[in-house]
């Protein structure tokens, strides 16, 4: 009998879960909501650390998923248990049965107006992550307009009680660097400075992207976070931190200042998570069985996660789990 | 040196309910001091304050309730906005302004002392005229600023109060009334029963003491603290 | 009129109008001085920043923050025994730029 | 700019407050350096608007400067509000409103301290009871003053004679709006547009006919800081904070400076004053000041109040370049007299500042 199994969600996890799934011999279903595979990462230009132009990793595991039942435009309406597995009834009126769920359903970036006083949607250069690596991809936004004095602004809706994120959003601090020095590659005139409160290289490579945004791009990393953002008379940003490392507040104009938005669990599969019973953990993502051993498994048979689902993670840590998740289904599938 | 509460000051800080409400946990992102007007006019870091009342090392807190960093803060609570944490910097600094009073450290500072001043102002208004701020206490001679409509304000005060519809030292409703006999006694009673009378006068006896240490008399010794000022030392270059 | 009272200066560093002619300049023949991650290395195994408030990565700083006659005046206290360069994780030859600063 | 950015945030941060029966308590400072205000505060909603606002004799102030001067325990500073809470509900009210901005950030403190801590609030209760024999019920509603006028704002606006608008150009006035730190600093969801982009005075102004001036240290403190201005050593400071102030909005040459914390127009004009005699720098226009008003002087100018009933003559700033860009007639003969014509001289011309 075809052994389906449901995976929810079109991005890395679920496109390389997907691919290792059916070698080991099982039938992946991905259901996609959105019009194309690829998720996030398909809109990102360049990844760090090594600026390795994303389509480059997007297009193999595009190729993998090649002859994999996926639907597009597509959501799971309503999921059942039943004797078999499930039962996941789709928005296009569709039944699908499956023995196992995968959840790689992903993040939300971090709305930026939520942080009002940043200005964003409010002050016309202030700009997200997201929409910079989209100039990058496009050489378009008006709002971008040969800028002398750039600023990037570390935890955005991350490490924030006051937003109800108190977590660490793991791959902003590597990414603003990256955007720093993309942005010198385009605008070798301007200054450039990035406002953190800790660099978290935590990778390979991860290290030296630092040292050569020091050394080779010259972007001048200040340790303090921005306290409020606004405009001057000539559509200018005026900007208020300290400068902690000497102790004192600092200001300064600018003229477009960049947020790097933090990962917030994908709230539009809450009805569905919540059919299967899965819990969200203290940061509000999804709650897998433990972070060791049982990283993709959940509290409730079945069900597996990967990717960004149950916490914010780099592309190698999504791949990472999205083969591993793979195997815990091959397991259980063989196992029962 | 002897004071109130010696080896016991955290143990009391931490009774406050501002620093249980005031004070989480700090990561020295610095919002509170990049949006803080004081510590653009003064040697002044909230983050810095926080840190230390964090640490709760007793010899380190009694040094900072001696000093006058924790009497630069104009509580206008715009960090408590910011804070990443929910901390609330403005709290923790009414905390240890309170603690440095009743400890008796603050005789031990510029600034410090400097609450004198205040309590004996705002204190006296409350008890006798039910008002903060009361503008029959309130002089044009130790106030310049209030500029020369200011002075001709204070001039024809009586006039000028019933040209505006006031009513000054009137009784029943209306602005700057008489606050009746009754109110001032029972402001007296919760003066008495909540700790601010014990509170005042002990303010007023430490200054008293240091006036007459000084040489001083008590009306001396106030404009002293009322006007000295050693500028470039609170300034922050 | 005496008012008995003043405006105060602004504290703020001003990054729109400093001057950083002097660290520019030091950028120039030691590309080093850009990779300080404020460790503070130096600083703790500075043999004068045992007894006075020497410290190089606060000079780099102060450099960065138009502060030079301030930072002039720490490295007076300097004894270039060179232990900074040696504990430096950046490898930074702390001691040459300490010596072209004063240059 | 963009102001739609603004409206999603207004949108998010309406309170519900009623539009009837308040218990009215006033603030020291309103009362003593802004005395038409509360008046023409009272005059509005009591007979224009035709709303019952109470004012109950016997309540005192709140404590709150005294509080924020630390010269009064936590404790003591509740009590006193808790006394204050007690006459609303000996008066038969649940709505309550008061005038000074300290006093709505201790209100608001105090209640949500008390919701955090019950065993405190239970302390309080028995402090007032010790010391007054009362007991207090916790207001169902609090709101500011200058919430009332925004609530009724477009009522307001039905009956204006003088919109915020030059009347010889016909093009809007330029106006500041600054808001009380205490208004929302702490609590952000207590004020009409929360903390960040408040809409209280916004709202007034736009209603009004006024053009919005958004500049960069429009979130900043007027420099007040209690202990700050009290000890003459100290006013350095609170100078400063105003100067920084002036220096940011200089640029967009605004007309007017509307307040809602009855200390923050006084510092506003008042430092002005001394920054002029210390650096011969004036913010207006022709060597005047910018006037900064209370939202009530703004209603009562745009109603048509009388400018020297509402007591316009109180400022140090001249009112008078305002007056005749609105189109507003004056007596400058009355501007100095008392009750009945009564001729109380006139204030000396400042060395630097123009004052008529």
């Amino acid at each position: 009998m075809k052994e389906n199994i449901l995976i929810i969600g079109g991005g890395a996890a679920g496109m390389e879960a997907a691919t290792q799934l059916k070698k080991l011999g099982l039938t992946p279903i991905i259901i996609e909501k959105s019009e194309a595979l690829g998720g996030h990462i398909a809109q990102w230009d360049r990844l760090f650390p090594a600026f390795h132009p994303a389509k480059d990793v997007v297009a193999p595991m595009l190729d993998g998923v090649k002859g994999i039942d996926v639907r597009l435009n597509t959501e799971v309406a309503d999921i059942q248990r039943d004797a078999d597995g499930f039962k996941a009834a789709l928005s296009n009126g569709e039944t699908i049965n499956a023995k196992a769920v995968v959840l790689a359903t992903g993040f939300d970036l971090f709305k930026a107006e939520r942080k009002q006083e940043y200005g964003y949607g409010i002050y016309n250069n202030v700009i997200t992550s997201l929409e910079l690596e989209k100039f990058f991809r496009t050489g378009k936004d008006e709002r971008i307009n040969n800028p002398q004095k750039i600023g990037f602004v570390h935890c955005v809706g991350a490490r924030d009680v006051k937003v109800g994120n108190t977590y660490c959003s793991k791959v902003c601090c590597t990414t603003a660097l990256k955007q720093a020095c993309e942005m010198k590659e385009v605008f070798p005139n301007a200054e450039v400075y990035t406002f953190y409160m800790d660099l978290r290289m935590f990778g390979p490579g991860y290290e030296d992207l630092y040292l050569k945004t020091q050394k080779d791009f010259d972007v001048k990393c200040i340790r303090g976070r921005v306290c409020e953002v606004s405009e001057d008379m000539d559509g200018r940003l005026v900007i208020k931190a300290e400068d902690t490392l000497f102790g004192k507040p600092l200001k300064m104009t600018l003229d477009l200042l960049v947020l790097m938005c933090s990962m917030e669990k994908n709230k539009s599969i809450d009805k569905i998570q919540q059919q299967l019973g899965i819990a969200n953990n203290s940061d509000g993502f999804m709650q897998n069985r433990d972070m060791y051993l049982g990283l993709n498994g959940t509290a409730k048979d079945g069900v597996f996660v990967a990717g960004t689902c149950t916490a914010p993670k780099s592309l190698p840590d999504t791949i990472a789990e999205a083969r591993s998740v793979a195997v815990e289904v091959f397991n259980y599938i063989n196992n029962k | 040196m002897e004071y109130r509460f010696k080896g016991h000051l955290v143990e009391e800080l931490y009774k406050d309910y501002r620093i249980k409400e005031g004070m989480k946990a700090c990561m020295n992102c610095g919002v509170c001091t990049a949006v803080c007007p004081a510590a653009e006019f003064y040697k002044y870091n909230p983050k810095n304050i926080v840190n230390i009342v964090a640490r709760k090392n007793e010899d380190d807190l009694e040094e900072l309730l001696k000093n006058d960093t924790i009497w630069y803060c104009g509580e206008c609570m715009s960090c408590v906005t910011r804070c990443p944490r929910a901390n609330a910097p403005g709290l923790v600094i009414m905390a240890l302004r309170k603690l440095s009073m009743r400890s008796g450290l603050y005789m031990l500072s510029e600034k410090g002392k400097q609450q004198y001043v205040v309590v004996k102002d705002l204190c006296s208004n409350i008890l006798n005229y039910g008002y903060c701020v009361y503008p029959r206490t309130f002089d044009y001679e130790t106030h310049k600023e209030f500029g020369p409509v200011g002075k001709w304000i204070n001039d024809n005060l009586d006039d000028l109060h019933a040209r505006m519809g006031s009513n000054l030292d009137g009784d029943g409703p209306g602005g700057l009334r008489k606050i009746p006999k009754e109110s001032l006694d029972q402001l007296k009673n919760i003066f008495d029963v909540t700790g601010a009378t014990e509170l005042m006068e002990q303010v007023l006896s430490d200054a008293h003491q240091e006036a007459v240490k000084e040489n001083l008399s008590d009306e001396e010794y106030f404009m002293k603290v009322y006007t000295e000022n050693d500028w470039e030392k609170h300034l922050n270059h | 009129m005496d008012f008995g009272f003043c405006l105060s200066p602004s504290s703020h560093v001003k990054m729109d109008t400093i001057d950083l002619t002097t660290f520019n300049r030091l950028k120039e023949t030691n590309p080093d001085v850009n990779t300080c991650i404020a460790c503070g290395s130096c600083t703790a195994t500075c043999t004068a920043g045992n007894f006075t408030e020497m410290s190089f990565r606060r000079i780099l700083l102060m450099l960065q923050r138009g502060k030079e006659d301030e930072a002039k005046k720490l490295i007076q206290h300097c004894m270039l025994c060179g232990k900074c360069t040696l504990v430096c994780p950046r490898g930074i030859n702390i001691r040459k730029i300490l010596l072209d600063i004063t240059r | 700019m963009i102001i739609e950015g603004k409206q999603k945030i207004w949108a998010d941060y309406q309170k519900d407050i009623p539009d009837d029966h308040y218990f009215y308590v006033r603030s020291c400072i309103r009362q003593a350096f802004w005395p038409g205000s509360e008046v023409t505060f009272l005059d509005i909603t009591r007979n224009k608007l035709g709303k019952d606002f109470y004012e109950n004799p016997y309540h005192t102030t709140c404590g709150g400067i005294a509080y924020h001067s630390d010269t009064i325990p936590q404790e003591t500073a509740m009590t006193i509000i808790a006394r204050q809470f007690a006459l609303m509900k000996e008066s038969g009210y649940e709505n309550y409103v008061c005038s000074c901005i300290t006093s709505f950030g201790c209100y608001t403190e105090t209640l949500e301290t008390w919701h955090e801590y019950p065993e405190l609030e239970a302390k309080i209760r028995q402090y007032l009871w010790d010391s007054c024999k009362k007991e207090f019920a916790k207001p169902k509603y609090l709101a500011h003053a200058s919430d009332i006028i925004y609530k009724f704002r477009f009522e307001i606006a039905k009956q204006m004679k003088f919109p915020l608008v030059n009347a010889k150009t016909g093009k809007p006035l330029k106006v500041v709006e600054h808001i009380g730190c205490h208004y929302s600093k702490m609590f952000p969801s207590k004020g009409f547009g929360g903390a960040e982009y408040p809409h209280v005075l916004v709202g007034m102004i736009e209603a009004w006919g006024g053009e919005v001036v958004d500049y960069p240290e429009r979130r900043q403190c007027c420099g007040f800081g209690f202990r700050q201005y009290f000890v003459q050593a100290n006013r350095g400071y609170s100078e400063s904070n105003t100067h920084k102030k002036f220096e940011s909005m200089e640029p967009y040459e605004p007309d007017l400076i509307i307040t809602n914390c009855p200390g923050c127009p006084y510092f506003l004009d008042r430092w002005q004053y001394v920054i002029a005699e210390q650096t011969g720098k004036t913010y207006g226009k022709n060597g005047y000041g910018i006037p900064a008003l209370t939202y009530e002087e703004v209603a009562g100018l745009v109603m048509g109040y009388d400018p020297w009933d509402l007591g316009l003559q109180m400022h140090q700033v001249a009112i008078e370049p305002l007056l005749e860009k609105m189109g507003i007639p004056y007596d400058p003969k009355k501007k100095y007299q008392g009750l009945n014509g009564k001729d109380l001289g006139q204030p000396m011309c400042p060395s630097c500042i123009k004052s008529v």
